[in-house]
């Protein structure tokens, strides 16, 4: 490929967190909030490079952003290729969010080793900022596993009674399903080599491959396992509760929020612009497997009793919408399923956090330890219950907005899917406000309940941005959508194109006219 | 003015922010008129609109105001916009006027409770809910009201939420309303997968023009009749049918019909002026309001409307019959509201849109009247709901017991009443249909008069045990009349219970200004007065004769029940014992609840719990997960084993891998 | 007759002799040092090592044969000399400390040391098999006093005897290998054979045999299943330095003779060894994780390790040259760097009097002694094959001339048991950052390796960084390696 | 040109070394087995002689040559390792010198 | 013929040996009948005109190496009979079964199997005459490196052997 170096912008982006390590490393690990605080300003810097990308991103093409392109590792043809398109450009946002709040969140939560787990997160944030630019292969694998090690500390030495249990378990069965990904990688390697007689491992020039369709199939299945565990798709998904139960809150927010749309983003990215015929071969299991975990994470989520495994389980159904979505391979879908990547972090983020401030100030997490928490808390019941209804996918707040396109774009894709699936959106106010009617309402028979705080400032602080955004997607989706349509079209042209199958449906179906003399 | 309806709905929205953050630091004498102050100010929008659709040419009543773009994705785009004709002009302002009152009566009646701003900003939030229900431009916006009122309601079902059967009344109504909106997004995707647009304007303009669309289904473009006449895989119905069925099951629950009525008496455990705002008046009518709005589309279906007619007339019935045993004063109104939701679905049924929504608007009326005099009783009874502990309070509340005489009679169908009008053009209508065969039309109507019958006996029932015969109250409470603030809204809505049927007279009796004003007007929306069309043919001595029956039907009830339980204390217990199963059926509301707990709830209980979580999640898939971990911890240990300590073993072991490579090898 | 050294033949073992004769120095100068002076000595022996390796990297493009093809010298051996000696000196810099807290502190270890080495570097250039067999043997004999050295304790003595007998044992089946291989092709000659097998002379059930036999022999001194018992019994008691060097040094030596015997004397025959490979490799791997995951002492979960990695690094021997051989190199080289480290990490855990070498001694360490326990972690991450680490780099290459050579199953197989791995890594990592300490003695088991020993710590911590980050420039050198000698 | 041909000497080898090999084996004291390690190194010893002989080349006697030397080497330390674990435990078997397994 | 008698008096002598000296219990018996063992194989040494090798192997091996063996055996008084047979006996009986599967699967090509093309280029008769010379010159020309190679190995086992062997350091 031919390099070129636009600028630096994503690299500053990417390793800006790197900073704040480097000056936390020096700061005696005694002098706790200093170190709180240049994390929580490191992170805050990267929240405003994020939001200087979203000003000066352009909505009007298709093409990689701030593209970034030097060469590597020249005997493999690896380069530093880094790029923001429509796809990545609100995850990369989400991800430098998401970090600060957890940041903030943590502030009081984490008494113990603070110096250490501020570099965590830091570090997790790098890792997870160069997963959704990455444009070699190389180089996303190299991010893909690498922030698995911060997650993995984070549960581990932060977590709750089984962490290391958890941990361990988040590890492997991560790094199961990417080992297979990492040789599908291998094999493209040499598919290109023999091809092109030159070595490389970039995006731009995989997509130039043509693949024998059984190698294209098994490509696609290492890719497609990879990131099914990462989504979790059912029957993946058994890390995720552990994993999230386990977690501090910071640790869950990020892996809810962010962690499990490198799944999605993945197929998005990967698995289905590089494999389409595959991709489409393999859509109906997908589907269905998209459903069964959209039904079955809302049925198993109904009954936990403990808030966070409820909150893990809702996230198997809630990224089962995505993957419908993106699997419908239209414009809705596809784009249904981004803004719901986006709406899930958002919400189950918040979700978490919440939770989060339940545990700091009861120790628990059982929903039955709770109760009546309404009263001594009125502004936490406003903020959990705008954060629970954006799960349920109510119209107004953000979930609605991503869940109608999915079902759209599903619908017509294939309307057998969307049934059930829909169906999935009565069992997630089932089970959403069983649990928000057990936690908050009924009396506050405990004492202890009774004397609970309100919100602080800081607490605030972490919720109300979330919040916004929460409003915003769902009052004016418009936007958002807007900085992902032109990628989005782009794709589904190339995917159909390399598929060789008839020109995309895009205009389909013709928006009716208004006769001319009719109705008014 | 109706360039600004876009604001009607917002200017609640205001109160509820303003209320809901600053609440608790705004002084109470602030905050309750605030809100009422807001949505006066929409009811007076309101009616300024209204007066100028009014104004405009009758064939031109119609307009589509956009704010902005609110998804935008490939083909699909869904605007913020509302669309103002003459149905949701006059929803306007039943919405606005009756809740206005209501805001104002909860003045007094919440005064002294303690979430007294979160109370008013929950209600300022339905208001804008309900507004943007009914002045949406297209199906997306109204289901963004459809569900936001849905929220409203279980907030304010569950206002009390120490109260655990509040807080469960209020999931459940979200629930199966959910269960509704199904069917509801369903319907909707299935629109757009055929018109590519959810704008109703060019949904219905297409329908009516038949123009040509190129639905999911077919590559080419097709007549909308066409595209709308195919059979769907698996049920083998026709589109259209499919399609009405899944918007009129987001009806059924929203507007409590059969099968998921079952949510609306559990509903009123919240405040009594919620359960006439929402409960009553407005919020249930929604699903009415759809059928209506979709008028286009049912009546394309036959077969759709013949189900809506048939739910809407066995709801009726069975709903009122549920009502004639209840004891506790608000369910028997919940009961009878979903007795007359289902009046107004059977007009619907048989094709006289304009009539369902007329009874609509009278109900809003007196029911609303009629739970808010309940409210002032309750008020007096500190809080007492069971009838059989009250009685004779007529003397202590001449106000709220004169109000819901008149509400009373007005349900019941007693002419001059606004009531019987309406009633009457239902059960008319139904009589003259020609569904499927004109005897259907005879059968649905039948059904209607012996709800009638039950309507005014359950009503006078409730009239005669709460403010007629001996006190039963309990020691200690002393009955007193409620605030103005209470009772002027009584008076003022049974004022307009009284006169409201004066817009939709029979032809039969007579013809003056505005007689038949309301069908006239709803004539473009609601497809050419359907109201009045089939006493052309069906010939005046018919009409004259429904009418009489009606009459016939709410005095025989008004008579019965004086018998049983005024003038005849005693009977009523001989009558019980007698009946007995069926009593305790019909007590019991014929189980449905239990039936429904015991067939879906508690199995999906026990399926999640026990089936998929513990056994297949935890056992069989984490089982396969954690297993393939313990199979390599087990493999370890076992060939741990082999690695004895002992230099001689490794020497075999070593003698054994030559053994094994010479065979390979060889 | 010709004399028999030509200057160009003395030239290229340069650094054999470099390295032989200072052995002798230091064999010598010891005695000037007292028994708590012995630091010199390794000072001595680092500067051995460090004036031998600058003599090799001058060898550096010079490709030639020395000695009738006794010896070859070309960049590929040249590479792997600077490998074992970069694995000498940092195993002397680690070992000081070590041995004074032991009472083993003796001028010999560092001669010894220096004899091992120079095995090394005749494994790695051998062109005969005479060569091969004295290579190995050198090496063999210096190990097998070096495990045992530490007379003070129990363990070391019974390693020494536990891998002086099994490999006198390997020894004669890798003799009888080479008579056999003689018998057939007439030669010993690694050229030679290679010849006779292309004129197609030999072949037969016998160099069947012989060959098999050799894979017994090297695969002995690489650690393959099942060859590998004697592995972590003699890694876990030998002292700790010396059992860094032997599970680098060694194997990587032991690696050259394997892939520079098979595909320059037997590539004729690799439908006949390449089934044969593949099976080792597979159990190897297999085993050798299986078994690592029940490991509570470090050490022992090491050399499990490192019988782990002989399979990975099978995977490069049957790939071929053009793949495989650059991947060895750079594997190789990976390896060493992370494997002294984490040996170094264990060496360090040792106090006055006690090893630590189990996980309980590392409880708690992440926040006793953070930056060496944020080394092993860097160390185990590594070897895990976490990127970005020098560990990930080179098993991708491995596993991608394993593909290369469609070998996919075989590499699909490597790559799970490379999850199980990290499974026994992080248990390390566990350990150290999630685990308290329970009682007195692990709560003061130290970690401080000495200044020498930190260093080369830090050292492998930053090379397996800079391979993980930029292997350019390595992966330039090893593939040039490749080019010029095979 | 030979009335014992080259096969009777490698099946002669052949059948030392597998008796060295079964000395290994079935022996538990540390120097038995070591002598017949030992034995098997002569076996190969025998072998490459006989090859030498009949492929008409010396190699095979200078690398015997080698081996014997190498086998004295490894006698020597092998000698001293075990007379270090004799002071250590006062035994010679090998079975009982297992303090590391598993 | 003489040959042919002397061959197997030989190869039964040393079989012979061998098979004693791996299965008696007294350690000194076993180090004899090695003795007897590498005697019998430097006869056929000679037998294969290796006399230069016969040679060694009688007093290097049978005599020195032997010698040290015997020497170590004595003062560890490892002489006595101290094994139990029934600890060891899977172990037995495995490694003889091994050893049994062993030499099927390989015997039968040892009495099949020939030797590559002749490659030294030198006749019999000229080995034979001057074996020790030419083995001698062949030592120190085209394999001195090994030669001198092997002295280090020898220096590395003997510092090895005084090291572990030394009684204080």
């Amino acid at each position: 490929m031919d390099l070129r170096v636009d600028n630096h912008f994503l690299t500053v982006l990417v390793f800006s967190p790197l900073i704040g390590v480097a000056f936390i490393l020096f700061i005696n690990g005694r002098r706790e909030d200093l170190i709180r605080n240049v994390a929580f300003i490191t992170s805050l810097g990267n929240l405003a490079l994020s939001l200087a990308m979203l000003r000066f991103f352009r909505l009007d093409t298709p093409l990689m952003q701030f593209e970034v392109a030097v060469p590597w590792i020249r005997q493999f043809g690896i380069s530093y290729h880094m790029g923001v398109d429509g796809v990545s450009l609100l995850l990369v946002f989400l991800t430098s969010l998401l970090t600060a709040i957890g940041i903030l969140s943590s502030w009081r939560y984490i008494t113990k080793r603070v110096k250490e787990y501020m570099i965590m997160m830091l570090l997790l944030e790098t890792g997870m900022l160069g997963v959704f630019v990455s444009l070699d292969l190389f180089l996303f694998y190299l991010f893909w596993e690498a922030m698995l090690v911060p997650m993995y500390f984070l549960i581990g030495a932060w977590g709750g009674e089984r962490r290391i249990y958890a941990a361990i378990k988040f590890f492997l069965y991560t790094m199961t399903g990417s080992v297979l990904m990492l040789v599908g990688i291998v094999v493209m390697y040499f598919i290109h080599l023999d091809q092109f007689g030159r070595a490389s491992f970039d995006l731009y020039d995989f997509h130039r491959l043509s693949i024998p369709y059984r190698t294209e199939m098994w490509l696609f299945a290492a890719f497609a396992v990879a990131f099914a565990i990462k989504v979790p798709l059912f029957p993946f998904h058994t890390w995720l509760p552990d994993a999230h139960v386990e977690a501090p809150t910071a640790g869950s927010v990020i892996l809810a929020g962010v962690l499990l749309k490198m799944g999605t983003y993945g197929f998005l990215r990967f698995a289905i612009p590089l494999f389409p015929t595959a991709a489409h071969a393999f859509a109906p299991l997908v589907c269905t497997l998209a459903v069964v975990s959209i039904i079955y994470g809302a049925l198993v989520a109904m009954v936990q009793p403990d808030v966070k495994k409820l909150v893990a389980y809702s996230s198997v159904s809630h990224l089962g919408f995505v993957m419908l979505g993106l699997f419908a391979f239209n414009l809705q879908g596809i784009e249904g399923g981004i803004i719901q990547m986006i709406n899930h972090g958002l919400s189950t983020g918040a979700l978490f956090l919440i939770v989060g401030m339940l545990y700091e100030r009861r120790h628990t997490r059982l929903i039955a330890d709770f109760g009546g928490l309404a009263k001594p808390m009125p502004a936490f019941f406003v903020c959990f219950l705008i954060v629970t209804l954006s799960s349920i996918g109510l119209p107004g707040l953000n979930g609605f907005v991503g869940e109608f396109l999915i079902l759209l774009g599903s619908f017509r894709a294939n309307l057998y899917y969307t049934i059930p699936a829909a169906a999935g959106v009565i069992l997630a106010a089932v089970y959403m406000l069983w649990m928000f009617q057990r936690v908050m309402y009924g009396r506050a028979d405990r004492p202890e309940n009774r004397a609970l705080k309100d919100l602080s400032v800081r607490e605030y602080a972490v919720l109300i941005p979330i919040i916004v955004l929460i409003f915003w997607i769902g009052v004016y989706s418009k936007p958002f959508l807007r900085t992902m349509d032109f990628t989005v079209r782009h794709l589904i042209i190339e995917v159909e194109r390399k598929r060789g199958g008839p020109p995309p449906a895009m205009e389909a179906p013709a928006p009716v006219e208004l006769a001319p003399s009719g109705g008014e | 003015m109706i360039d600004y309806a876009w604001l009607t709905p917002l200017i609640p929205l205001a109160g509820t922010v303003i209320n809901g953050i600053f609440g608790r630091r705004l002084p109470k004498f602030v905050a309750g008129p605030l809100a009422c102050l807001t949505v006066l100010c929409s009811f007076a929008l309101s009616l300024m609109v209204f007066l100028e659709l009014n104004a405009m040419d009758e064939g031109r009543r119609l307009a589509v105001r956009s704010v902005f773009t609110w998804i935008e994705s490939g083909t699909i785009k869904v605007d913020f916009a509302v669309l103002i004709d003459p149905l949701s002009a006059v929803m306007l302002l039943i919405v606005t006027g009756v809740g206005f009152l209501i805001h104002v009566y909860s003045l007094g009646y919440m005064g002294h409770d303690e979430g007294y701003t979160r109370y008013f900003s929950y209600l300022n939030l339905f208001m804008f809910s309900m507004l943007l229900l009914v002045s949406a431009g297209s199906f997306l916006l109204m289901f963004v009201g459809w569900e936001l009122v849905g929220l409203c309601s279980y907030l304010l079902i569950g206002f009390w939420y120490e109260k655990k059967s509040a807080a469960d009344a209020g999931k459940k109504a979200f629930v199966v309303n959910r269960v509704g909106d199904f069917g509801f997004l369903l319907g909707m995707l299935a629109l757009f997968g055929v018109f590519g647009t959810l704008d109703f304007e060019k949904v219905f303009a297409a329908v009516r023009h038949d123009s040509l669309v190129s639905p999911w289904f077919a590559d080419h473009a097709v007549p909308v009749h066409e595209a709308l006449a195919v059979a769907t895989p698996l049920l083998g119905l026709p589109l259209i049918t499919v399609i009405c069925l899944s918007l009129f099951l987001g009806a059924t629950g929203k507007s409590a019909q059969i099968p998921l009525y079952v949510w609306l008496p559990d509903a009123m455990e919240g405040p009594t002026p919620v359960s006439a705002l929402i409960h009553a008046a407005t919020m249930v009518t929604a699903g009415v309001y759809m059928v209506a709005r979709c008028g286009a589309l049912f009546t394309a279906s036959p077969d759709a409307m013949l189900v809506v007619a048939y739910v809407g007339a066995l709801t009726a019935i069975f709903a009122a019959s549920i009502g004639l045993a209840q004891n506790d004063i608000k369910r028997v109104l919940a009961y009878s509201t979903v007795s007359q939701l289902g009046y107004m679905f059977l007009a619907c049924g048989v094709g006289a849109f304009a009539a369902g929504i007329f009874h609509l608007a009278t109900h809003a009326f007196f029911k609303a009247l009629l739970f808010m005099c309940a409210g002032s009783v309750m008020h007096a009874m500190s809080g007492e709901l069971d009838m059989k502990k009250m009685g004779a309070l007529a003397k202590t509340m001449k106000i709220t017991a004169v109000t819901m005489w008149v509400g009373a009679l007005t349900i019941a169908g007693i002419p001059p009443l606004s009531g019987f009008f309406s009633k009457d053009e239902i059960l008319w209508s139904a009589y003259s249909a020609h569904l499927n065969g004109s005897e259907t039309g005879k059968i649905l109507y039948a059904l209607g008069a012996a709800a009638a019958v039950m309507t005014a006996f359950y009503m006078f029932r409730l009239i005669f045990l709460t403010f007629h015969g001996k006190s039963r109250a309990a020691p200690g409470v002393h009955p007193h009349e409620s605030p103005p603030s209470m009772t002027v809204p009584l008076v003022v809505l049974a004022a307009l219970s009284v006169v409201a049927g004066c817009v939709g007279v029979p032809e039969l009796l007579g013809r003056f200004p505005l007689s038949r004003w309301f069908f006239d007007f709803l004539a473009p929306v609601t497809g050419g007065g359907h109201g009045s069309a089939p006493a052309a043919h069906a010939g005046s001595g018919a009409e004259g004769a429904v009418m009489l029956v009606s009459v016939c039907a709410a005095a025989a009830g008004i008579l019965a029940a004086y018998w049983v339980y005024n003038a005849r204390p005693a009977l009523h217990d001989r009558i019980r014992e007698r009946l007995g199963p069926v009593h305790r059926l019909v007590f019991n509301k014929y189980y449905v609840d239990e039936i429904y707990t015991f067939l879906i709830v508690e199995p999906g209980k026990w399926l999640s719990s026990r089936l998929l979580w513990r056994v297949f999640d935890a056992g069989v898939i984490d089982g396969v997960v954690n297993g393939a971990g313990y199979l390599a911890q087990g493999a370890g240990a076992v060939l741990r084993r082999f690695q004895t300590g002992v230099v001689l073993n490794y020497a075999l072991f070593f003698v054994l891998g030559i053994i094994v490579m010479l065979y390979l090898i060889l | 007759m010709d004399s028999p050294v030509s200057p160009k033949d003395l030239a290229l073992i340069f650094p054999q002799i470099s390295i032989a004769v200072l052995a002798i120095v230091i064999l010598l100068v010891d005695f000037l040092f007292g028994k708590r002076e012995k630091g010199a000595t390794a000072l001595f022996a680092f500067a051995a090592a460090a004036v031998t390796g600058w003599f090799a990297a001058g060898l550096w493009d010079l490709n030639g044969a020395a000695f009738g093809g006794l010896i070859v010298v070309d960049n590929f051996s040249i590479f792997l000399c600077m490998v074992f000696l970069a694995g000498c000196g940092l195993t002397i810099m680690l070992s000081p400390r070590y041995l004074d807290l032991e009472n083993a502190h003796t001028g010999e270890y560092y001669v010894l040391l220096l004899i091992a080495a120079l095995g090394m570097m005749v494994m790695a250039s051998a062109g005969n098999l005479l060569t091969v067999f004295l290579g190995i043997e050198t090496l063999s004999i210096a190990l097998y006093a070096l495990a045992g050295i530490n007379r003070g304790r129990a363990a070391s003595g019974e390693a020494a005897l536990k891998y002086l007998l099994l490999g006198a044992f390997a020894s004669g089946f890798l003799l009888y290998g080479i008579a056999l291989v003689y018998g057939a092709t007439g030669t010993f000659d690694l050229a030679g054979v290679a010849g006779a097998l292309a004129r197609g002379a030999g072949a037969g059930p016998l160099l069947t045999v012989g060959v098999v036999l050799l894979i017994v022999g090297m695969g002995f001194k690489a650690s393959v299943a099942p060859f590998h018992f004697w592995a972590p019994d003699v890694y876990q008691g030998a002292p700790t330095p010396a059992t860094a060097f032997m599970a680098t040094g060694a194997k990587a030596a032991a690696f050259a003779v394997f892939f520079r015997v098979f595909l320059t004397a037997l590539p004729a025959l690799r439908a006949d060894w390449a089934p044969v490979v593949w099976t080792i490799a597979v159990v190897t791997m297999c085993v050798a994780n299986l078994t690592a995951l029940w490991q509570d002492n470090v050490k022992r979960m090491l050399a499990y390790s490192s019988v782990a990695h002989a399979g990975y690094l099978l995977i490069a021997v049957l790939a071929g040259v053009e793949w495989g051989g650059p991947s060895l190199l750079f594997y190789l080289a990976s390896y060493t760097l992370m494997n002294i480290g984490a040996f170094g990490v264990v060496a360090a855990m040792a106090g006055k009097g006690r090893l630590n070498e189990t996980l309980d001694g590392f409880r708690g360490m992440g926040y006793r002694s953070p930056f060496t326990a944020a080394l092993m972690t860097w160390f185990m991450l590594s070897l895990a094959g976490i990127p970005p680490t020098a560990g990930f780099v080179a098993k991708l290459y491995v596993f991608a001339a394993g593909v290369r050579a469609d070998l996919v199953p075989l590499v699909i197989i490597a790559v799970l048991n490379a999850v199980v791995s990290v499974y026994y890594y992080l248990r390390v990592v566990v350990t150290m950052y999630m685990r308290e300490p329970e009682t007195e003695a692990e709560s003061a088991a130290g970690a401080g390796g000495g200044f020498t020993g930190a260093l080369a710590l830090t050292v492998c911590a930053a090379g397996v960084l800079a391979l993980g980050l930029f292997p350019g420039p390595l992966l330039k050198i090893v593939q040039a390696a490749l080019l010029a000698a095979f | 040109m030979n009335a014992v041909g080259l096969n009777s000497y490698l099946f002669l080898a052949f059948v030392l070394f597998l008796v060295g090999v079964m000395g290994v084996l079935t022996r538990r004291n540390a120097l038995i087995i070591f002598m017949s390690v030992e034995l098997m190194l002569n076996a190969v010893n025998l072998t490459l002689v006989a090859f030498a002989r009949f492929l008409h080349s010396l190699d095979g006697q200078i690398f015997v040559f080698f081996v014997m030397t190498v086998a004295a080497a490894e006698v020597a330390v092998g000698l001293a390792i075990i007379i270090g674990i004799y002071r250590r435990s006062e035994t010679v078997n090998v079975d009982e010198i297992n303090l590391m397994k598993w | 013929m003489l040959e042919t008698v002397a061959f197997y008096a030989l190869a039964a002598t040393a079989v012979g040996a061998a098979l004693l000296m791996i299965s008696r219990r007294n350690a000194v018996y076993s180090a004899v009948f090695l003795v007897i063992c590498l005697c019998a194989v430097a006869g056929l040494y000679v037998m294969l005109n290796a006399q230069f090798l016969a040679a060694v192997q009688v007093i290097v091996y049978a005599g020195a190496i032997m010698v040290l063996f015997l020497f170590v055996i004595m003062l560890l008084r490892a002489d006595s009979p101290a094994e139990g047979l029934e600890t060891l006996s899977f172990q037995r009986i495995f490694g003889f079964v091994f050893t049994v599967i062993l030499l099927f699967q390989v015997g039968a090509f040892m009495k099949t199997a020939a030797p590559g093309a002749p490659a030294g280029g030198m006749s019999q008769e000229a080995l034979a005459a001057s074996n020790t010379e030419m083995v001698g010159e062949l030592l120190f020309t085209r394999y001195l490196y090994t030669f001198e190679l092997v002295s280090i190995l020898l220096l590395g086992a003997i510092v090895g052997a005084v090291v572990l062997a030394k009684r204080k350091l």
